[in-house]
């Protein structure tokens, strides 16, 4: 299955392919990867091209504290004495719970595509950035059509429906603005083509 | 060509799931169903359970015919538990807390396992170098505090090793059982169910505490038509299958039972001629209780004196096949709980059961090697349900445990090791590890333990969920629940001793490990590699299985190896063998070794501490659908009982002005509120007591559904008083009010929690 | 006393759309039998009456598949793929299309006019009976008693003629006054004969009276408002009895699903 | 013929919900709904007292009273007595709620109508639904009425008292209740005291 040139939509693909990327290393626990991306100033210019190429508003943020980071990291998606803000399930977005029928349906869309979790990665597979991570991989394998359901079908309902909680919970500067950011450029970024 | 329609079915194998569509088929119906073989873990029964896993995830458990703790069978929490382990709020990575952040604040960052194990190993190695080994205290409740409350704290040398499994609830009964019997009572409760013929419990509630075999035991019985005596405060489910019921009046239990000592000697019912062979101390015990007369119990226990001996000659005409069975949380008042579970014992042995069909059987539990290893420099006196080690810890160079001279018993007491976290008595602990253990929903004076946690220099906690206590560790550890993980061999003492294992269903979900790796790497990392010898655990659990001509891959196709035991005096015998412990090798009704220890050396009632005017004894016991206080965040469990009320009788409530169901507050005798709770106005309890179920009034938002749903006994448990025999707390002294004027919480369903409210 | 684990779902299960559909099924069954009167006297509005008919019937059944939890599945041509005489509902359906039928082609003037004329009766028969009916096979809910079998065709009909009366057709005002009164006594027959019935029964009007009984008496009392006004106060005349009808309709519906069982 | 009953020894059952939650998981019934629950009553006063402990679910009534007014026939009586639903055909009118004297059937999330079917997944495989198989109490028996040997006939036959749920409605239900503890039988019924 490709897709007709002709109704392509505006936005060439690699920005698919780019948000999502963008999205699987700003929800992963901050690691050194995160960390020399930022350092480097490689982060601040994926989102810069990005917002550039879908006139979504660049986010301003900063990460002025490294340690502060990883515990707001904790503290939105991971546990929280006050209750966790955006748990970073998929599932849970669609389903109301782990491992519902909406998870079932990514693990065998991602098998079916010829996605699975590698060995070192210890959560559920409907992790934000697992799956944005399985839509890189499947955009980079050429299957832009599987990456935008993932991207559309799973990541955008948890967009909508916890994104409020994090731009409210966060007190980093980084992961509110972001998601903020991520948020409205996943709703710019359509797959869909014209019928 | 357009993304949608046939491209759609295209990209999903079998469809995108639609709520519009049919309800798509049920579990059971799908062709990847799988099954393995478990032990519960939901409680402590560890029931055999074959867990059907079918897409990645466990769906249903059953208990398994071949399975003696299980026979096909089990209770609601069982069934139930499951959800725990899809609980979104659960602990999935190691943590810890944030440098310079204050203990309760809760501010962590992730950690890898090995960052965290070297967090934890430095502190170890910092307290050890400057107060030794001994001030690491090793809290462990569950399969794995095999690892962490004995054989961890074994190797790296601290005394203060301590279950809540002993001083909080089975102290009393091993203690009386071991100076009465030599033996412990094992892990369950060692009753010869199918011959007994008539039974009376003493605050034993059966149907609430769904201990499973022991309930179908007990309805078996019921059924065969034996007869039930329950003596209780309260009209318990138990009593409403009874025959007879003695609402006695509560802390008054021992009156009665050497009363009906009194009885069947004064009337010469006992049996005489086992007494004569299997007990010394019969003539020291006819004197003793000579004073003991139903008429003088009667004023004490509120029962009449008619009814005591009714009682007692129902017993005698039934025995041996009349049994008082022993029940498992003994605590109960403090100062004569210990004196209490004699006297029982000693009912028990005047009509000849013990060791007799229907009555007390014998079971030991089958011998395994265990992993080869080097001696373990000390054997921490942690106890647990199985019996209480009776080996005081004295060999230098290691100081005897903090909580030593307290009490006469030798298993280490929980709520004893707070008291130097605070004060340094008799030497500081400065670490603590808590595995599996709810400090602040088990241990009495919540307040003096969070003061203590705030001294300490090294707190772990490791859990499967963030409870209360959890989110005041410095590194937290996430367990693998039971469907996940391997754990080491369930040995069980029992009429017929069985051996079971537990396969993991499916990978951990996520970052978590089981309590065996946790050991062994934090082991290592101590420089305790030596006695971690072993590969992994299925290498370590093969190993064991070699020893008896198994192995690990038989028991997967198996999940029970069943032995033949040895449950009567007669079994003994034909093998001339003694399975009484005592030094004089007998039952000891009168006890040398008290006497030479000055303490008493047959039962002592003890009268009952009095409450403050217009306060009620605040008694607690169980839900047939919650474990303690672990299963509370559980949606399928909560949905059946959500929470909990407190019960006062019509005419106590008709009095307060207080109606069913009206919510209140209740108040202890120290001030300390709990609440708002619901009245449960009812018939079922006597007027100077009120009844809570113990384990729910959870405190953390982070677990949605448990927080705040109800009140909790344990944090109105600001006092107790040590049984100084046994070193049980006894927590039944503890007063508390009733305030009206509390706000109906409106607690949103449990189903609307779990699907929506991801944030309170 | 009594405490669950689990519950049983004693909860209500038919809601506020289910009493507007109540509503507006009283008004199109009322309009129908309007109709088929009509169109059998070959009154000279006959066709408007028709178009009124099939704009009711159809708001109605916009209103029950708006209702239904199974919207936006296609089950309900079950409805009629089935033959299940002992389903009012089911009775119901095939009345509310007998009569969309009759009605259109009565609207449209064509085709043999016995056949259309009988398949109004027919269908004003079941889609004013079938409300009542379907309330009262249930016995087990002691509040839907037989005698809705009667009173929810008159208070459908008392819908019909007030609303008639609103609009000014002269033949309306008598049959108002007769139907409200009807209504009125069978309101008073309802409870009568719950009052006194069986213990179950008395429960039941116990439970209802102490929840609604001020509106159940300020419905039939509004029944009772034509009668007295139709000469001075048309307006209000036409207006309240449609409101007492509803009324006293939605509060049987709601108050009957309880049952009294177990406590 | 086959004719599928339950017993419930309401003697020996302690109302510990294992049922309901063995059905929940099997049956996979969402939160907030329940094929099978536990009404536990108190009767009389201090210190006579007895308790009630009864599980409900639907009965399987011979005389069905929801089957009738289903107006699409989803609701159907199987051959060996099992009330069932064919959800394929189900509108959601709630017409069988209404009808059921026990509340036993409830209106599922996604717009059906659901409730105890004997687990008839299992029944069909000879198995016993899941309630009986996890009774820790044994109280629950199931199999064919007219067959003398199976469990439910025998429990029966020896029961010192049969009782089923408002008899006074004609269901004619198919599961019955034992040995209610109270001597005036169930509770609810026709009231009563100690």
């Amino acid at each position: 299955m490709t897709r007709d040139a002709a109704t392509r939509p505006v936005e060439p693909a690699d920005v698919v392919e780019q948000a999502l990327q963008l999205v699987a290393a700003t929800y992963r626990s901050p690691d050194a990867a995160l960390r020399a991306d930022l350092d480097s100033g490689a982060f601040a210019t994926a989102v810069a091209e990005l917002a550039a190429a879908t006139g979504v508003a660049a986010p301003v943020f900063q990460v002025t504290d490294w340690p502060k980071l990883q515990t707001t990291y904790v503290t939105l998606f991971v546990t929280n004495a006050a209750g966790v803000p955006a748990p970073p399930y998929v599932g849970l977005a669609l389903d109301g719970e782990l491992l519902g029928p909406s998870a079932e349906a990514l693990k065998r869309f991602l098998a079916h595509h010829g996605v699975e979790t590698a060995a070192g990665w210890h959560d559920l597979a409907d992790h934000v950035a697992a799956v944005a991570e399985a839509g890189v991989l499947l955009a980079e394998a050429g299957r832009d059509d599987a990456a935008c359901v993932l991207l559309e079908r799973f990541l955008s309902p948890w967009f909508q429906r916890y994104a409020p909680e994090v731009v409210a919970a966060d007190d980093s500067g980084f992961y509110g603005p972001l998601t903020e950011f991520l948020g409205s450029l996943l709703s710019e970024v359509s797959c869909e083509t014209a019928a | 060509m357009a993304l949608g329609g046939s491209a759609q079915a295209q990209l999903f194998p079998d469809g995108f799931p639609n709520p519009f569509r049919a309800p798509p088929g049920k579990w059971f119906t799908k062709d990847d169903v799988t099954t393995s073989y478990n032990y519960c873990e939901i409680c402590f029964w560890k029931c055999g359970i074959q867990a059907s896993v079918q897409g990645g995830k466990v769906r249903k458990v059953d208990g398994y015919e071949s399975n003696p703790k299980s026979r096909g069978m089990l209770c609601p929490r069982g069934q139930g538990g499951v959800a725990t382990t899809y609980d979104p709020d659960r602990l999935k990575k190691p943590l810890i807390r944030v440098e310079g952040s204050e203990r309760g604040s809760g501010q962590y960052r992730e950690a890898s396992w090995d960052e965290a194990y070297d967090y934890i190993a430095e502190k170890m190695n910092q307290i050890k170098f400057e107060h030794g080994s001994e001030s690491v205290a090793f809290f462990g409740h569950g399969t794995g505090d095999a690892w962490f409350a004995s054989y961890l704290p074994g190797a790296w040398g601290s005394p203060n090793a301590a279950k809540p499994s002993v001083s909080l609830c089975t102290g009393p009964r091993e203690t009386a059982s071991q100076y009465t019997f030599g033996r412990g009572i094992s892990g369950h409760e060692q009753i010869d169910w199918d011959e007994t013929d008539y039974i009376v419990l003493i605050g034993h509630h059966i149907g609430e505490d769904t201990h499973n075999t022991q309930l179908q035991d007990f309805a078996l019985a019921l059924k065969r038509g034996a007869k039930l005596v329950v003596v209780d405060p309260r009209f318990s489910v138990a009593a409403s299958k009874a025959n007879d019921w003695l609402p006695i009046k509560p802390a008054t239990d021992t009156a009665l039972l050497l009363a009906w000592a009194n009885v069947l000697v004064e009337e010469g019912l006992y049996d005489a001629e086992y007494v004569d062979k299997y007990t010394v101390g019969f003539e020291q015990l006819a004197a003793h209780v000579a004073q003991y007369t139903p008429e003088w119990a009667a004023e004490i226990t509120e029962i009449p004196a008619d009814t005591i001996r009714r009682i007692a000659r129902e017993m005698a005409a039934h025995a041996p096949r009349a049994v008082l069975p022993v029940n498992r949380h003994t605590v109960w008042y403090g100062p004569d709980d210990m004196h209490r579970m004699r006297s029982l014992y000693i009912v028990n042995v005047l009509l000849g059961n013990y060791g007799m069909p229907g009555g007390y059987y014998f079971c030991d539990a089958p011998v395994v090697e265990a992993y080869p290893h080097p001696a373990l420099p000390l054997s921490p006196a942690s106890g647990g349900c199985g019996g209480g080690s009776t080996d005081v810890v004295t060999d230098s160079p290691f100081r005897p445990a903090a909580d030593r001279g307290k009490f006469f018993g030798t298993a280490t007491a929980v709520q004893e090791l707070i008291e130097p976290m605070l004060t340094g008595e008799p030497y500081p602990i400065k670490g603590l590890f808590s595995y599996g253990v709810n400090l602040f929903h088990s241990i009495p004076m919540v307040e003096r333990t969070k003061q203590a946690l705030k001294e300490l220099d090294l707190y772990v906690a490791i859990d499967i969920l963030p409870m209360e206590h959890v989110m005041w560790a410095d590194v937290i550890l996430p367990e693998s629940t039971y469907l996940e993980r391997y754990d080491d061999l369930l040995l069980q003492a029992y009429k017929t001793p069985f051996i079971s294992a537990r396969f993991p269903a499916h990978p951990p979900l996520y970052d978590t490990r089981g309590a065996f790796d946790m050991a062994k790497q934090l082991g290592e990392r101590l420089g305790l590699g030596e006695y971690f010898p072993w590969e992994n655990v299925e290498e370590y659990l093969d190993r064991r299985l070699s020893s008896i001509g198994s192995s690990l891959e038989a028991l997967k196709d198996q999940g029970t190896i069943v032995r033949r035991g040895r449950p009567y005096f007669a079994d003994w015998e034909r093998l001339n063998r003694n399975p009484i412990g005592t030094p004089s090798g007998k039952i000891e009704i009168y006890s040398e070794r008290f006497a030479e220890a000055g303490l008493d050396p047959l039962p002592v009632f003890v009268p009952p501490i009095e409450g403050p005017s217009g306060m009620y004894r605040l008694l607690y016991g169980r839900s047939p659908v919650h474990t303690f206080a672990r299963t509370h965040n559980n949606p399928i469990l909560m949905e059946a009982h959500g929470e909990n009320g407190v019960w006062i009788s019509t005419s106590e409530a008709a009095g307060l002005g207080i109606r069913h169901n009206e919510y209140v507050y209740l108040e202890n005798q120290d001030g300390v509120r709990e609440g708002p709770v619901r009245a449960y106005v009812t018939e079922r309890i006597r007027n100077d007591c009120v009844y809570l179920v113990h384990g729910f009034g959870h405190k953390t938002p982070l677990m949605r559904i448990a927080n705040g749903r109800g009140a909790s006994d344990n944090y109105l448990q600001t006092r107790y008083d040590l049984d100084p025999v046994s070193g049980g707390a006894g927590l039944r002294n503890n007063w508390v009010k009733l305030v009206k004027g509390a706000p109906d919480p409106q607690h949103p369903p449990v189903a609307w929690l779990a699907r929506e409210g991801s944030r309170a | 006393m009594t405490e669950f684990y689990g519950l049983p779902f004693s909860v209500h299960f038919w809601h506020w759309p289910t009493l507007i559909h109540f509503a507006l099924v009283a008004l199109a069954g009322g309009m129908v039998l309007v109709t088929a009167i009509a169109s059998i006297k070959g009154h000279p509005k006959t066709r408007t009456y028709a178009l009124i008919t099939m704009v009711l019937i159809v708001l109605d059944l916009i209103t029950l598949w708006v209702e239904s939890p199974s919207r936006f599945r296609f089950t309900h041509v079950w409805l009629f793929l089935t033959i299940t005489p002992t389903a009012p509902i089911w009775l119901g359906a095939w009345g509310l299309i007998i009569s969309l039928g009759s009605s259109f082609f009565v609207w449209l003037d064509k085709g043999p006019k016995m056949l259309w004329n009988a398949g109004l009766v027919v269908g004003a028969a079941l889609a004013l009976t079938y409300p009542g009916l379907a309330l009262a096979v249930n016995v087990n809910r002691p509040l839907w008693t037989p005698v809705l079998l009667v009173l929810f065709p008159l208070t459908g009909m008392v819908t019909v003629l007030g609303l008639a009366h609103l609009f000014k057709q002269a033949w309306a005002a008598r049959w108002l006054v007769t139907v409200s009164i009807a209504s009125a006594v069978m309101g008073i027959v309802y409870l009568f004969a719950l009052a006194t019935g069986s213990a179950e029964a008395r429960q039941a009007f116990e439970y209802l009276w102490s929840h609604d009984g001020l509106w159940l008496s300020v419905g039939i009392a509004a029944l009772l408002v034509a009668p007295v006004l139709i000469r001075r106060l048309p307006l209000l005349a036409g207006l309240v009895p449609i409101l007492g009808a509803t009324l006293v309709r939605s509060l049987i519906v709601e108050a009957g699903q309880a049952q009294f069982f177990g406590f | 013929m086959t004719r599928l009953a339950m017993a419930i020894d309401l003697a020996s059952c302690v109302g510990c919900a294992a049922c309901s939650i063995a059905c929940k998981m099997e049956n996979e019934v969402p939160l907030g709904v329940n094929r099978l629950w536990i009404r536990n009553t108190t009767v009389g006063t201090f210190p006579n007292l007895t308790v009630e402990h009864r599980p409900e679910q639907c009965l399987h009534c011979e005389n069905p009273p929801c089957v009738p007014v289903c107006p699409t026939g989803c609701c159907f009586v199987r051959d060996d007595g099992i009330v069932d639903i064919d959800v394929k055909k189900c509108i959601g009118c709630s017409a069988c709620i209404a009808a059921c004297p026990y509340d036993a059937r409830h209106m599922l999330p996604q717009g059906y109508v659901s409730k105890c079917d004997f687990c008839k997944h299992r029944v069909d495989e000879g198995r016993m639904p899941a309630c009986v198989e996890t009774c820790p109490t044994l109280c629950r028996t199931f199999g064919d009425l007219d067959d003398p040997n199976s469990p439910v006939s025998i429990a029966i036959r020896e029961a010192r008292r049969v009782d089923v749920l408002r008899p006074g409605l004609g269901t004619e239900p198919n599961l019955y209740y034992l040995n209610t503890p109270a001597a005036f039988g169930l509770v609810g019924e026709t009231g009563g005291t100690l």
